[in-house]
């Protein structure tokens, strides 16, 4: 795709981008990393390290519930690895992973050299890892929070929670959202300033608009959940506040609304990414532009809007007032239009394309299997009635299972094997990896499937065993079994990634003919992307005739410069330098989490943390010479 | 592919001090974060108030309203020392960001000392009840943010006097005064709220 | 590195004590006070022969709240009411000197053991022994004699409502 | 022994099952035309859509087109209108089975949750006439129940899905729902949010009666306990209270007078102990009393040193108060 260079005054003079925008080597480049590339990969590969950890949990918890009245695991210690389990899958897991993809691929999809902050970028990251570090390494010296992933109070709190088990997942939540918000601010500023000229807001892909959306869902849902765990939670344990202590003229429902003003939208935040992923994965293998681009647009930013509008059906049990019930009941119901119109546009785009059966496409129907059943549950959720029935047993399970792995893990996996190529440079093995859906797919259903029938038939969630007798005997074994067939299939699957990165045949730059930018460059891509930033004429620009596309020069090459555009229509504005490498993001994290990390037990610690941030922000903002690599 | 039509951008300004550069955005959405968690404070003070009859607790002191009344003025009007520092900063004048911080900077000192006098005349602590806890977290917040911005303020200012004033640290300027405009600005309700609500609708005492 | 090694075990130890739930009795609280109900090996006034003795909650969390939950199911609050005394003498003293009988675990154990002149019932043999372990460890809790970490910040339950400033004076530093 | 909205054996529970296999049956039937349309999809020739050489245009004519946007139109509306009728459907039962229309002749029973037991008491006006029980309730058939929630410690949830959906216990809070038995029987509860360790082990019996049935447990459940007969038992009830027993349990007509765990005045009655982990009877009451921790890990009831010789003659007593 480089084009050649007739002109070498016009293309790019590519030995100095490749010098000006290469990482520094050894550990303390390592260390200081901060190519979107690169750090997007370690997001994915943490987040997949911590979703074998939580799998793990799954597994020890299936043992135990396998028969009745079983001693496999104690009940503390099944308290604390379904905490775990829990706490791993969202905060370590699902919300990462999905940044990790976003960060990767959005500088690449809307044609730019980096994300708009990289030194802030890589601190989220160490943040990230921090946080991950910090409560599996205290699990180590028993400190391991043993009251849900909810943690709910007055259960959590001082008296009923003795120790410093839930401290710690409280201070683990802000780590990782501080990763978050970080994530959240870059992507949102990357897509609004710095896609290629031309690519106007409705010539962008889909994927971005979904990171767009649930970049913006972040910003607003976080804080809600940092102000639940630290303000109310941590304060109430360690500073004595009171918060949610009824004595005191405090409320448990408080943290409740405020918990869950956070915990909906965070499903929406996990789940929105992996639509975008599913309309990138079905355009390209359809072989036509995805069908009604702005009802799937409009219905994005819609489903943005109403998580925020239906916490409450989470606390149905809790007896609120008749008419706010109602409105939940209907908003809760709305949700399920907005994801309607979403699949009706993906089978719309099946119907008319020339489907190509890859495994990524395997798994996107295996998402529409799940997700729907996954939806039809949430419908019925939605109604009171039916949820004061089916509210904390296994039918609940089922149904966030089937909306979470089926929402987003499936179309994450597809979308592996879909950017595997641009990944890596080489393509995935087909066969195993349809192998590897099929045995996920059946293993799913084996598992999750008997738990809607446990929840009707009155198995309650979060026991650490039942009694004989209550006819939940088979259905229990039968999960055990399905969890055993989906660690088979994980395994195939990571056989598949590890064979295939080794010895895979050569991906070219674009093994799908498909239609999106990030497939116009070299795979792997280089570090600086693209030798020169395209000019985007339409909305699919790989399918438009390359003579009518343009490409930008005029950007230094001596120097890490980018190119700053308009919010809506990405008129050329500016040219900027960004910053060149720096330890001091890590060091800032560090200081940050050491403070955090010591705060559990004393306040003085957030001082701590606080004049090791600030030395950190300072030495990070320090002026220096820009980089400026003579040719 | 030679001979690709090709858009020349070199004609472009190498940086820009003004809403439309990167940091600029980063800092509105920086704000609108902050925002957000201030907002969820106000509705928390308003939940726990609704939980009681009496708001605060009878035995707890209302806090005073002259304090914090009479710290408004220096907060209000460091924003002018913002504003010229934002201003010189697009302008490249030297001189005029160091006035502007400087200026800035002291009436920012004056108005947390005021602050720290007024903690010491509180009569409850976080640890009081609920109306305490809400409160001392709102105040703490902002306090805290203040301070920290007060800080990077003051390290803009001696890197602007060390002679480093390229473009990065104007941008720096003009982005500080725009957090400095948001926490002022926030505190306008904040101060509303923890310091009139219980007079307006705290009941009968 | 080596030191390193070791400074986690000792964290390590540390940890597991204060996170450590034995929720059955341990052997090590058996067997101070004979089988038979209530007559003691202990002398009043926490004589030597409880020197040796040591508490087995020493510094764990657990134990602290259940404590706590028993100071109030055995209505120790009703003399006590909670450390800040009433019919009974305050159990948060203001001086460590004030402590009538001592402040030791054995001497706490003892005077409930085998009650005081002026009112404190003998409760030995009738409230279990590992839960007067508890009940000590609690009420040397609200003196800060455990390990802060160990400490909650204040109880959560309805039936008292505890002297918060105190608490909070002394949980958090001023912000 | 069953505990699932599957055997609704109330009017509520009767609603909500029907509503349930209505929900069932048509988010079933959609589901299956969804994932129907989409494997047929994989079918390379559709009627009505002519099959363009995409390769080129990447994009379908615009006749498909329109005639795509028609039928996703039609089926976006359907889906509102379907949605629209659920939520009407929904509210409407949700009203019938919600607490603000808790009959008026309904009998008031107040339920506590605590860790890990439920105290239960038939609220009345004549102070004479209030029960107190634990994990085990008598209702009378075809009467409507209140059921008044509360929690001591932590928040627990009431439900016992034969008869109603489920109703959270919070600290400082009281929350209201109420019930109806249609039919004599059985109905086995759980707590159903999350509340410690022994979350597993915190459930109780609901005992549906014909009226006259109840009413004369009712009158049996407010005479005090039967004094010992002969000297075995009497032996025993000095063993109870002279040890810790009498610290956290009360029995009516004699001095034992605490609350802080099960009332046992007609302990002997009742079908199961540690609320609902093992059925009553003396071996089990037994291995209980003498090591609960190994029933019931953590469970705040008391490991008391009881003499072995001491074991038979107590057990014999609390299984003698019928």
């Amino acid at each position: 795709m480089t084009p050649v260079a007739s002109q070498p005054h016009v293309y790019a003079d590519l030995d100095v981008l490749r010098r000006t925008w290469s990482s520094r080597p050894g550990l303390l480049g390592w260390l200081s990393e901060i190519n979107h590339k690169a750090i997007g990969r370690r997001y994915i590969l943490t987040a997949f390290i911590f979703l074998l950890l939580g799998g793990i949990e799954a597994l020890l918890m299936r043992l135990q519930l396998a028969k009745p009245e079983n001693t496999f695991l104690a009940a503390a210690r099944y308290n604390q690895i379904f905490t775990l389990h829990g706490t791993t899958m969202m905060f370590l897991f699902a919300v990462p992973v999905m940044e990790g993809m976003g960060i990767y691929l959005v500088p690449l999809m809307v044609g730019t050299r980096n994300v708009a902050f990289p030194r802030l970028n890589a601190f989220g990251y160490w943040m990230y890892l921090a946080g991950g570090l910090f409560i599996y390494g205290c699990a180590f010296f028993g400190m391991i929070p043993d009251a849900g992933w909810f943690a709910y109070p007055p259960l959590s709190g001082p008296q009923f929670s003795p120790g410093k088990g839930v401290d710690v997942w409280a201070q683990m939540i802000t780590f990782t959202e501080v990763s978050a918000l970080c994530v959240a601010v870059e992507l949102i500023v990357t897509i609004l300033k710095m896609r290629a000229p031309g690519m106007s807001l409705n010539r962008m892909p889909t994927f971005c608009w979904s990171m767009l959306v649930q970049s913006f869902m972040i910003i607003f849902a976080m804080p809600a959940v940092m102000i639940a765990s630290t303000v109310f939670l941590l304060n109430d344990r360690t500073l004595g506040t009171h918060f949610v202590n009824p004595a005191e003229g405090g409320d448990p429902l408080l943290y409740q609304h405020v918990f869950w003003f956070f915990g909906h939208p965070e499903v929406y935040i996990i789940f929105l990414p992996a639509l975008g992923i599913v309309s990138s994965i079905l355009e390209t293998h359809t072989r036509r532009q995805i069908f009604g681009y702005p009802a799937l647009v409009l219905s994005l930013v819609g489903n943005g809007f109403i998580a925020f509008g239906l916490w409450v059906h989470h606390m149905f049990a809790t007896g609120l007032p008749q008419i706010g019930e109602a409105y939940f009941t209907a908003a809760s119901m709305m949700i399920a239009i907005t994801s309607g119109v979403q699949i009706f546009c993906w089978l719309a785009t099946l119907w008319t394309g020339r489907l190509r059966p890859t495994a990524a496409v395997h798994f996107v129907f295996g998402f529409i299997f799940i997700f729907v059943m996954g939806g039809m549950t949430g419908v019925m959720l939605a109604s009171i009635p039916l949820d004061l029935q089916t509210h904390d047993t296994f039918f609940v399970v089922a149904h966030f299972h089937y909306v979470l792995i089926g929402g987003a893990l499936f179309p994450l996996f597809g979308g592996f094997h879909y950017w595997f190529p641009k990944f890596t440079g080489r393509l995935i093995d087909e066969t195993l990896g349809k192998l590897s859906f099929w045995i996920l797919f059946v293993g799913f259903n084996l598992t999750f499937f008997p738990m809607h029938w446990l929840g009707i038939v009155g198995m309650t969630r979060r026991v650490y065993t039942y009694v004989p007798g209550l006819g939940w005997e088979h259905a229990n074994l039968l999960a055990t079994i399905g969890a055993f067939v989906i660690l088979s299939g994980g395994l195939v699957f990571i056989v598949n990634v590890l064979r295939s990165r080794r010895s895979g045949p050569r991906a070219g730059s674009d093994p799908w003919d498909a239609s999106t930018l990030e497939w116009e460059t070299t795979s792997p891509p280089p570090p600086y992307n693209f030798p020169n930033l395209p000019v985007v004429p339409t909305r699919t620009p790989l399918w438009t005739p390359s003579a009518e596309r343009a490409i930008v020069t005029g950007l230094r090459e001596d120097r890490r410069e980018i190119l700053i555009t308009s919010v809506l229509d990405a008129q050329p504005h500016h040219r900027s330098v960004q910053p060149r490498p720096s330890i001091w993001p890590m060091l800032t994290a560090l200081g940050f989490s050491v403070g955090l990390a010591g705060s559990i037990f004393a306040f003085y610690w957030y001082y701590v943390a606080s004049v090791l941030g600030m030395v950190g922000l300072i030495g990070w903002f320090w002026p220096e010479r820009p980089l400026e690599v003579k040719p | 592919m030679t001979g690709r039509r090709t858009l020349d951008v070199s004609g472009l300004p190498p940086y820009d001090i003004s809403n439309q550069s990167p940091l600029f955005w980063g800092q509105v959405l920086m704000c609108l974060i902050e925002g957000s968690l201030l907002c969820m404070l106000i509705a928390t003070y308003f939940y726990l108030r609704l939980g009681v009859d009496v708001w605060p607790a009878p035995g707890v002191h209302l806090p005073s309203l002259t304090g914090p009344t009479v710290a408004l003025i220096p907060l209000l009007a460091s924003c002018v020392g913002s504003y010229l520092a934002s201003e010189a900063a697009k302008k490249d004048s030297r001189g005029g960001m160091l006035l502007g911080l400087g200026l800035n900077l002291g009436l920012a000192m004056i108005f947390l000392v005021l602050r720290a006098i007024e903690w010491n005349s509180l009569n409850f602590t976080w640890a009081s009840d609920a109306h305490g806890s809400i409160f001392w977290t709102i105040l703490f917040l902002h306090s805290y943010d203040i301070l920290a911005d007060v800080l990077m303020t003051a390290v803009l200012l001696v890197i602007v006097a060390s002679g480093h004033c390229g473009p990065r640290q104007r941008i720096g300027v003009h982005v500080d005064s725009v957090l400095w405009y948001f926490l002022v600005g926030i505190w306008i309700p904040l101060y509303g709220v923890i310091y009139w609500a219980p007079r307006l609708i705290g009941g009968s005492r | 590195m080596r030191y390193v090694a070791i400074g986690c075990c000792l964290l390590t130890l540390i940890g597991c004590k204060r996170e450590r739930r034995d929720v059955r009795p341990s052997p090590a609280v058996s067997g101070i006070l004979g089988d038979a109900a209530g007559e003691s090996t202990l002398r009043p006034g926490g004589g030597a022969a409880t020197q040796n003795v040591r508490n087995p909650y020493e510094g764990n969390a657990y134990a602290i709240s259940e404590g706590q939950r028993l100071f109030n199911w055995y209505n120790c609050s009703g003399c006590h009411a909670n450390g800040g005394g009433g019919i009974g003498p305050p159990l948060i003293k203001k001086d460590q000197r004030d402590w009538i009988y001592g402040g030791d675990p054995s001497n706490i154990f003892d005077t409930i053991v085998k009650g005081r002149p002026n009112g404190m019932p003998m409760w030995g043999g009738k409230i279990p022994e590992y839960q007067i372990w508890q009940i000590v460890t609690y009420v040397r809790s609200l003196n800060n004699l455990e390990p802060k970490a160990a400490t909650p910040s204040r109880p959560d339950s309805l039936e008292q409502k505890t002297n918060t400033i105190l608490y909070g004076k002394d949980g958090g530093s001023q912000p | 022994m069953n505990q699932s909205m599957w055997h609704a054996s109330g009017s509520n529970a009767a609603h909500i099952r029907e509503l349930a296999i209505f929900f069932g049956i048509l988010l079933g039937v959609i589901f299956l035309i969804v994932v129907g349309l989409a494997l047929f999809s994989l079918r390379r020739r559709h009627r009505g859509i002519e099959q363009e050489p995409l390769e080129r245009s990447h994009q379908a004519s615009e006749r498909t087109e329109a005639r795509l946007r028609m039928v996703v139109g039609i089926a976006t509306a359907v889906t509102l209108l379907i949605l629209f009728g659920l939520t009407i459907v929904s509210v409407s039962v949700g009203k019938s089975v919600s607490a603000s229309v808790a009959p008026a002749n309904s009998l008031l029973i107040e339920v506590t949750g605590t860790q890990w037991w439920w105290k239960i008491r038939y609220a009345s006006d004549d102070p004479s006439r209030i029960l107190r029980t634990a994990n085990e309730i008598h209702i009378p058939v075809g009467r409507p129940i209140t059921i008044r929630g509360s929690a001591d410690d932590v928040i627990h949830s009431f439900w016992v899905p034969s008869l109603q959906g489920k109703r959270d216990l919070i600290p400082g809070r009281t929350t209201l729902e109420w019930l109806q038995a249609d039919r004599p029987g059985e109905y086995r509860g759980q707590c159903a949010e999350f509340c410690g360790l022994q979350h597993a082990h915190m459930a109780f019996w609901v005992i549906a009666e014909p009226p006259a049935q109840f009413n004369q447990w009712m009158e049996h459940q407010l005479q005090p306990a039967v004094e010992p007969a002969d000297d075995e038992t009497k032996q025993g009830q000095n063993i109870f209270l002279n040890s810790a027993c009498v610290l956290c349990h009360a029995i009516r007509g004699t001095d034992a007078g605490a609350h802080a765990g099960p009332d046992l005045t007609h302990f002997g009655s009742r079908k199961t102990i540690a609320a609902g982990t093992l059925p009553n009877n003396k071996g089990n009451l037994a291995g209980w009393i003498a090591d609960p921790q190994n029933v019931k890990p953590g469970t705040h009831m008391a490991t008391v040193p009881i003499q072995p010789a001491e074991m038979q003659p107590l057990i014999d007593y609390l299984e003698s108060l019928k």
